[in-house]
């Protein structure tokens, strides 16, 4: 129960900053920019937003990855424009799985809000998290290595510090930390969801420090599927409660659109998603934190379920939505557009809902319990 | 916890009357003596009526104590009680409507399996729509009610002791329903099996043919039909959970099924991961619905009679494909559940009403005109 | 446009047969007992329904599939207990494909209705049409082949006159034909459609006349699977019209149901099934009467999306024909169960929607051109 | 089959506007200058305004000519008209309604494309429902009238010499409505484009600041207006089947950008083939209404417009499984066309509104309130 409290405090804390920094309008103005709006970043910073999955005693508050969702959760409601997935989930996750040394020198910075880190896919190439591992090459002269390849895809490059990139070190396969200096270029990606940028990164003899294997890039990623399902499921919550507003509100035929059954079995579709979007996002979330089992990987069947099902949720609440709002729905102005881009964006970046039940599937997981 | 390892021992320990399975909410006409002997086991442990306030008998259980007894119940291979109408329905409508007299009458033998009770509210002319119920229900010089009507869907009426009836006895409309108790062996009341898709019999016809019923047999006041009707829906919600144990065991048959009828390719098992999803979903979303709080009429319980008679629909739709040609025959157990699936979405609320609820209700959408 | 007309006719002549001969509580009767309308299939016969298929030399009209099929489809909206798919479709398409001999020898009765004919699915130990050929072996003792195996889910078994088998001859496939009186046994089975009958035929030892190779067998499955097409629209469109007739007059909450937009979009829903089920199935019986190209099988694309998509029409709308009826709809005496146990059967007897597309898909002409 | 030669010798052979493409039914800005210069081709080789009457100077071509000239021009890439707002709404809203002033004055500048029209129908207050149009239209004392208002979702109002004015001359309610010819270039008249969510902008409001218009700008009678509006609805159907080789052009893409994206695997095969039977029924169920008659308001032609609307969107829906990662690029078609994707069940009619006039209309349901 104290923790319930908590965390709706800190529900309310993350939406008072939000409120201020996030409202529409400023998320436009950061669209029309570079995509990242500092001041709300420095924001979260302050009120500890960006280290609640870092240690006390490297600077943040160890809070848990069920705290982390809460925010997640307000974020994908207000599409805000900051590098929270990025820095605050994967790296945040991909460094706590890292070398002593790594989470010592970057932890702090990044709870700091001061030091942005990216995390690259595998697959660089393709920037596909489910495609094996390819496209960087690292040398080794004693203990210092260098990178080459390109990374496609990386979330958040143009404005990263820090790359944690993985690449292939002579036949074993390394997480190696990149400082934004040390990289060749950076070329932006025009996104079409344009709170939430990408870019292509290209390594040519980049000095890099080895901080871990390939465990932590897979940490990393399962962190950073449940995380994004949190936000999902707020983006889809948010299109639920932006239909709701409009049809109560919109007369057609004389009467609220709200009243029309097709419109309100929509409207009852949306919330059927949306609460087995939360179940799933939550149960993903608390896993992390406190493992049902023993095993290897004992959060795997929670968190590809949250991965496909709130992905899944999203898509469809983004597009009723549209339809719900009729042709206002459609027009750049309206807020529905933004959600259409974000969760199709969002369905691609970690992994698709197809790809998340087949790794279910070969989890051995399915139907071995209740 | 505690409760729930109490629960198990006693489950383990307690003697099981001959020919005890788990039949559901209610019993057939066969398990009713077993089921009277095992309620009356249920109410010497302590096990009967847990959501019961004390001063009815009750232990007064939370409702996490109430999911966790239905579902260990469940997996025991046991009904939680004799029949849903008398514990879950009459008794609570009983203790806020009933007079003293009715509550010192008829409580204490639905508590100890003594009285079966069915629910005789749905008529041919008013399914979805209970308002229209016109059962006749007249008073006479004496006081006491002549009745005469026709009810349907009532199940277990050919073995009940007592009815809960829902008759009119004043104008049209909602304001002009009584309820009333109907002693089954009444003259003048003809029980008719209904035959359904399946060949079995689980529901009956009731005809009520100038049935003479008391003052006394009034629930509350005449008039007060409408709200006891609906104090009486949702009840079942605290027990959907519990369903989840079920649905994943068919699951299970499913695919043990399809394998033995070389039906098992990679289309059916991705349609059984699906279907395992939302078993899994819907169990989820029970749990925390019963983490969230004690409301039944909340969100998060509202969404789960729609996610369960879905499910379940869809799920037994899937025997079919699993079991190829041998779905061509009768007797197969997955041919019967498909045939059961289709009551799954009409009785208790059709989806499309159920939609509606959670439109209005849960959403707060304008009211459809109806 | 003669065609037409001539087509309309045959309709005419098809319904008011089946007015007077098969009406619901007809076809009941029937259910009831053996399953065959023997009154019907004269009447039929006498008419020429039987003989569409036959050239007119042996006892035919030679009209073509597409007469055939507006049979089946008005026998799919009755129900009508008669083995013409046996018979008239599969048996009359795989002697078409069989020696001159096969085809003078029992054409002219099954055209008369004397001789009742059925075809074993290749795969004798399933039943289905797409395992491959097993289950039944031949031996030669000069022209003359005995027969020994176990044939599953045979149509019309226990009436039929002539059974048309494959059977492994040594290495190659063979059609071979076995009288009644050389089969060791019949097996009935309790099938859930009582409208239609499958059976077990024991083979021991049993005299053969080889007719054919396996291109009659898939000659005859071609056509079959497009015949049952037809028959499924035929159901479907009939479940469709129960379901408008039903909505228009039922009221609850004061006004027809059919004026609720969720029961207006659940039969717009049933209309947009059957009109696509309509156009597969006329183009795939045209393409039957009239190949569109030169090579192997010119209407494979027509027939598999036929099989495919009128299935699930016949699926969904025998669903929903008993979700718009609500309880009634679910009771053993209503019409809806009939539609909902034959389109599961018919969903399994020629192959199911997804062996039908996996068909498609391996036929190379996917996408291939428009 | 003869006309169709000759229609695709002509669109081998005439000489095409420099930039001509198929724009599809409406042209932006730039394709006006072309769309004019092919429309004249056409007009001068006897391909203009198919459908219209020879004493309108048309071919009065049949709806299977009208068919397979729209089905050449996709083929071909070319539109089928400069727009379809003249040759097909405005011409037989004349036809029928205007007087033989305003035939004489419009017809034969419609067909040779010196004017472009567009349509002034939808307000913000009035999509859906367009008998609550608020755009008044006063009578002046000397019989011309005064215009002021707001319309929304007009093609080419940018480009366009006339628009159909729908506005309210009378009293609430349909019998209210006028409909007017409106000179683009009118003092008063506004246009200013809606940015779509996809960045482009195909639609315009257009602001009437009392506008003034003579007399003779009223077509018909005033009062006429709900009829002209009725008339002018399912215009477009006659022109649906031509969206099939659109269509089936964007499957092939589809395939072949999954295939480059490495992400071609046995789920999205399958997606693939589900999408390309929906437009092979889409394809054949046009062909059908058209053997069927000419009858555009009939079952057949009903359903295409939602089985075309409904299949557009879900086929662009599956864009994004096709690129992965690269569905993060604005630029991708794909990712445009799916964007697009959301307005097809909306404008022309949402999916909503075609389901109740499918069940009203065609099925005869009874009228939901409104």
């Amino acid at each position: 129960m104290t923790d319930t409290l908590e965390r709706a405090a800190l529900r309310d804390v993350t939406r008072s900053v939000l409120a201020d920094l996030a409202t529409e309008q400023q998320v436009r103005e950061h669209m029309d920019g570079d995509g990242f709006d500092r001041a709300l970043w420095a924001a979260m910073a302050q009120v500890g937003l960006l280290g609640l999955a870092v240690p006390e005693e490297l600077g943040g508050s160890g809070a848990g990855w069920t705290e982390q969702s809460v925010v997640h959760e307000e974020l994908g409601r207000t599409l805000a424009c900051v590098p929270f997935l990025a820095t605050a989930t994967l790296a945040a996750a991909a460094l706590s799985a890292s070398t002593d040394e790594a989470r010592s020198r970057w932890l702090p910075g990044l709870a700091a809000g001061t030091t942005i880190v990216t995390v690259a896919a595998p697959a660089a190439g393709s920037g596909s998290w489910y495609d094996p591992p390819s496209g960087v090459s690292a040398e080794s002269s004693g203990p210092a290595w260098r990178l080459a390849g390109r990374l496609r895809y990386v979330l958040d490059a143009a404005v990263a510090d820090l790359f944690l990139v993985t690449a292939d070190a002579g036949g074993t396969v390394g997480l190696f930390a990149v400082e934004r200096a040390d990289v060749a270029s950076v070329e932006p990606v025009a996104t079409s969801d344009r709170t939430r940028r990408v870019g292509h990164v290209v390594l040519h003899d980049s000095p890099a420090v080895m901080v871990g294997g390939p465990e932590a890039v897979l940490a990393a990623h399962g962190v950073g599927v449940t995380m994004l399902a949190a936000e999902q499921t707020g983006g889809a919550a948010a299109c639920l409660e932006r239909s709701v507003d409009h049809v109560r509100t919109r007369v057609q035929f004389g009467r609220p659109i709200g009243s029309f059954q097709a419109v309100q079995h929509h409207c009852a579709n949306m919330l059927l998603r949306v609460e087995s979007a939360r179940s799933a996002a939550r149960r993903a979330a608390q896993e992390l934190d406190d493992p049902p089992g023993p095993d290897a990987d004992p959060g795997v069947v929670s968190r590809l379920i949250a991965g496909s099902v709130c992905t899944e949720a999203y898509l469809a609440c983004a597009s009723t939505n549209v339809q719900l709002h009729g042709g206002t729905g459609f027009t750049w102005e309206h807020s529905a557009q933004l959600h259409v881009k974000r969760s199709r964006g969002s369905a691609v970046l970690l992994g698709q809902p197809a790809e998340h039940r087949r790794a279910l599937r070969a989890s051995g997981k399915v139907l071995v319990g209740l | 916890m505690r409760f729930r390892e109490d629960v198990t021992r006693f489950l383990e320990t307690a003697p099981r009357p001959a020919g005890l399975h788990d039949y559901g909410p209610t019993p057939s006409h066969g398990d009713v003596r077993a089921g009277r002997d095992w309620q009356a086991t249920l109410a010497e442990h302590g096990y009967a009526c847990l959501h019961w306030p004390a001063e009815h008998g009750g232990p007064d259980a939370s409702v996490a104590d109430q999911a966790a007894f239905a579902e260990e119940c469940a997996r025991a291979g046991v009904p939680r009680q004799l029949s849903m109408v008398g514990p879950d329905l009459v008794g609570p409508v009983l203790m806020r409507f009933g007079t003293p007299a009715q509550q010192q009458r008829h409580l204490a033998r639905i508590r100890d399996g003594r009285d079966l009770w069915c629910q005789l509210f749905s008529e041919p002319g008013a399914g979805s729509d209970l308002a229209a119920v016109a059962t006749r229900a007249v008073e006479r010089p004496d006081g006491s009610w002549q009745v005469r009507g026709q009810k349907v869907w009532t199940s277990a009426a050919d073995s009940a002791d007592l009815g809960i009836l829902l008759a009119r006895s004043g104008g049209p409309g909602p304001g002009g329903l009584s309820a009333f108790v109907v002693p089954m062996r009444s003259p003048g009341v003809t029980v008719r099996p209904l035959r359904q898709m399946d060949g079995e019999s689980k529901f009956n016809e009731v005809f009520l043919d100038d049935v003479v019923l008391g003052a006394d047999q009034v629930i509350g006041t005449p008039g007060a039909g409408w709200a006891v009707a609906k104090a009486t829906l949702g009840r079942e919600r605290l027990s959907l959970g519990a369903n989840a144990v079920g649905m994943f065991e068919s699951i299970v048959e499913l695919e043990t099924a399809a394998a033995a009828h070389g039906r098992l390719d990679d289309a059916l098992r991705d349609q059984i991961v699906e279907a395992w999803i939302r078993v899994w979903l819907m169990r989820v979303t029970w749990e925390r619905a019963i983490e969230e709080g004690t409301d039944p009429s909340g969100s998060t319980f509202s969404v789960l009679k729609l996610l369960t008679s879905e499910t379940y629909r869809d799920i037994a739709d899937l025997g079919i494909a699993a079991l190829g040609p041998a779905a061509l025959e009768e007797e197969q157990p997955l041919v019967k559940r498909m045939l059961v699936g289709h009551a799954q979405t009409i009785l208790g609320g059709t989806s499309e009403i159920q939609r509606t609820i959670l439109a209005e209700r849960i959403l707060g959408l304008p009211r459809a005109p109806r």
